[in-house]
């Protein structure tokens, strides 16, 4: 194994997704990482915003537990509503958006709401939050997940945030542009292809391989035919993770 | 003026009855005023219908006591621990009892507020379509937009008007006006939209303070029915420029109240045994000093001077 | 960072463009952008559809000096006057050229821009049931409210999206960050409504004085296309905290402009004779001078330290 | 003639329509005065709002040329922008409204808008501002006029600012509640009266009498059975205005 944890590695994919001088909107946990690994490398223009209702340039100096922390108020661009930082995703001015689940489906369509349907749940997770505003409405969603068969499903019991929906024209016919850009799991990066939007296997981490990964997928996972392995985090963007991670945290 | 600074058990006794929609904290994570939600378990309050967009611990003590049977919100956990466990406990097997969700998302739910707020017959968004969230909150209507020619679907919100919102803010002065400051969630679109507003303030001032910076005013003290002062009432939670986040007592929370008994004695050691909030500061002792932001950032000069 | 501070002749020239729609102040009486106005008139940009709640002799000054075609406000005249004579002269007997007017209230606009600004579909709102508003301006629609159950009228207000808004404040940093306090009129929703935003700055400042109190921001500098250095641009309105009204400066505008001649009389003197805003300072001199905030009433000291 | 002005007079009868605890929504020049005058005598704990977006107790301290002027943003209980301001209105939440106008009716609708209507008006007034909202939303409606044949007028050419409509319950029907309660103008107080809600005569201002006021109505002025002079100001009302009107600026 690399010099690098696979969270770490995670991190620098999610960085990876963000092109200089997007806003994008970011969640807690590796997505803040994110953000600001790519602030610190080839983003430097980057805007970052926080449901809470703040707007950052710089990433945060100091522990961030959750997004309203005092290390996140001190220096940001704005502080102000969830309104009015969430309606510049209706407005259409988000140009990437992260968020997590607890079930993804071929479509890229996310539960976080209720495991087993509506009705009877085996599980009431916590719900939405923001993320069903930020998969309708981003120019593109990132969805950041922990790669196990019982997570990447044939179709989820109940689409908290829309991803292609049936596939195909479904979104459009929804109302929606957008759409899931990728996929970035413990094991591989998943990206939509086709008319029908079906998310593909894009590339592999080091230390696994394709047949792992289609085995620990709900669906009959296609391959797309330029299919590599993920870029491993380069010296420049390792340097700038551990900036931000002073402690470490992401390398356990 | 009116005086309106109050206790905080006579501000519950007072304008909180049993059955009413609540708002305990809207700021999201920081601001979510604990000391309130003691307090409404102590007094025992039942059948709340509990709406916040992030409710964080709050929601789930308030259903693991028995005083929360329906939530309208966007997420209900533990942000620190993630899942909050009298939330499933009470969804999925009804212990201590059933429990309504009314789900949203952050953004409808925003709507909802601010179309309670502003007196709006509803307001009309299109962040969640396509979800679930339209299935399971029949609440919400699908409707074309007239103004477009070509289809175009849109969701009309019904608006919120909760009872009462209660609301920690850093100053205010005794007859309810006050400064919050840092970002403020759906704070304002609360209080504009409930019938009552209590206050938790963490320090309490002249009036001439709050006068002098009408810019950092959340709503006029006229708007407001009581205001209790509550150093802290919003731990473990921040509030900005006076409290860090205590999250190791969320984590502590979240592992204890991993069982039904685990929570009912955790319940007991920080809410039901203790009289009040100076009574759960004394018991938090240096461990809440520690939190305290003694540090100086402060915010440019800015003239209000009229010549 | 991107650096945005630019000339005012230049960032008017870069972009605005005949035919667009464009607020040139949306705060009501204070902080109108004068400056801007005459600049405008002195590039002899046409056809704009100038929106605001109440524009002050700004519109009037545009209207009579052919840039203005279309008024999209509730109120165009002059405050300290009464009637806007270029407005009446325009619309009446069509001189200089003819004026549409899509009439709004002042709350009707609001939610216009709100609508905008947010991304909503349209606004539904009750406060101009009964007012022939919606007789003279066809674009608001009647409709049932479809989650009242007896018979509920509501208007639906359809969004307005600038394409420029020209806004002072009293102070920016050269990327476009700034502070603005006081009464907000509609600027906060004609700011995040627009696609571009033109800031005259009274002041411009280091980054770190803005960045030191965000909860002062209007809108973050990433969506601010210029900032230009304009001291006392809004003269003769006013500025909170920096400048004092003029009001016999719109008394006398209202005078000379009575008649045509008159008003050309008044614009080559005051705008076309002039070079720009710094020109017009200096002829102001004392006067201006005089109008200057020179007291202090601060606003009470607030700390964002995190630790 | 007594020691007071015209003006005095019709902000003393302006002031008495305030309620003590109540929320007002003010306007300029007589009835911010007028509302300054309420405060200091029965009305101590009355609320005053703004529609640039300030909400005061106390009124300002200098001289105000318009409600965004310096000193009544300092020491203001509230600095916020209109639609905060004027949702209160629609909220339902504001007792009592002051409106100005070029033309009433005799059920109340006062036009600011288009002289002779629409199509081709002789005088192209300014319009509505804030006036359409106050009138339809406020419990009660109180305007100020000029008292002149032109102005008192049968039917308005336009509705800016919505009164009884049509009488009766037409404004109900239109989904309003409220309606004017008092026309202050320097001749006399008109109310609405009967199942109809039209403006009758109901108290006439020392110096003036019946048949000159209702000579100067442009529809047949009904009086009201109890009419009275309208009070002259008391001594308390007086020093009141003297105390805010420092320069006698409405005693000319």
């Amino acid at each position: 194994m690399a010099d690098y944890s696979i969270q770490e590695l995670m991190i620098v994919a999610a960085a990876r997704e963000i092109r200089d001088g997007e806003v994008v909107f970011v969640g807690m946990r590796l997505p803040i990482t994110a953000y600001g690994v790519a602030r610190l490398t080839h983003a430097p223009n980057a805007v970052g915003l926080f449901e809470c209702g703040i707007v950052r340039y710089g990433p945060a100096d100091g522990m961030l537990y959750t997004m309203g922390d005092p290390p996140n108020q001190l220096g940001a661009a704005w502080a102000t509503g969830l309104v009015q930082v969430m309606s510049l995703l209706q407005r259409g001015r988000v140009d990437a958006g992260f968020i997590g689940g607890a079930e993804i489906d071929r479509f890229g369509n996310i539960n976080t709401s209720y495991i087993g349907g509506i009705g009877n749940p085996t599980i009431k997770l916590p719900g939405s939050g923001g993320a069903a505003d930020i998969a309708a409405m981003s120019k593109r969603l990132l969805a950041i997940m922990n790669h196990e068969k019982r997570r990447l499903v044939q179709r989820v019991d109940y689409v908290t945030s829309p991803g292609y929906l049936d596939g195909g024209e479904s979104r459009k016919k929804a109302g929606l542009d957008g759409g899931p850009a990728a996929v970035i799991t413990d094991r591989a990066i998943l990206r939509p292809h086709g008319s029908d939007n079906e998310l593909h296997l894009a590339s592999v981490h080091e230390g696994h391989d394709v047949d792992e990964v289609r085995g620990q997928t709900g669906w009959d996972l296609k391959v797309l035919p330029d299919l590599d392995e993920t870029p491993p985090p380069t010296a420049e963007e390792l340097a700038a993770l551990h900036e931000i991670d002073k402690d470490g945290f992401w390398r356990r | 003026m009116i005086e309106k600074l109050v206790d905080l058990r006579d501000a519950i006794a007072e304008h909180l009855r049993a059955g009413d929609k609540a708002v305990l904290g809207a700021c999201l994570e920081p601001d979510v005023p604990f000391a309130a939600t003691h307090e409404i378990i102590r007094q025992d309050l039942r059948d709340l219908n509990v709406i916040a967009p992030i409710s964080d611990a709050s929601t789930d003590m308030l259903i693991g006591a028995g005083c929360c049977t329906e939530v309208t919100g966007a997420w209900v956990g533990n942000v620190s621990g993630g899942l909050g466990h009298n939330y499933r406990r009470a969804y999925e097997t009804a212990e201590p009892h059933k429990l309504t969700v009314h789900d949203h998302s952050n953004f409808s739910i925003g709507m909802a507020l601010m179309a309670g707020a502003y007196g709006m017959p509803y307001a009309p968004m299109r962040s969640i379509l396509g979800s679930d969230i339209l299935r399971s909150n029949p609440e919400f209507r699908l409707a074309e937009n007239p103004f477009s020619e070509a289809a175009e679907p849109v969701v009309l919100v019904p608006p919120l008007k909760p009872n009462v919102a209660i609301l920690p803010v850093q100053r205010a002065d005794r007859f309810g006006n006050h400064h919050h400051w840092g970002s403020r969630g759906l704070v304002f679109e609360a209080a504009m939209a409930a019938e009552k507003v209590i206050l938790l303030a963490d320090e309490i001032v002249e009036p001439e303070v709050i006068t002098s910076d009408p810019s950092r005013v959340l709503i006029p003290g006229y708007l407001v029915s009581a205001v209790c002062h509550v150093p802290a009432g919003m731990h473990p939670s921040p509030m900005t420029g006076r409290w860090q986040r205590d999250n190791e007592f969320f984590n502590e929370y979240h592992r204890q109240s991993r069982s039904r008994q685990g929570f009912l004695e955790w319940l007991d050691e920080w809410v039901l045994s203790l009289p009040d909030h100076a009574a759960y500061r004394e018991k938090l002792g240096a461990r809440l000093e520690r939190l305290r932001i003694v540090g100086a950032a402060p915010a440019a000069e800015t003239n209000f001077a009229a010549a």
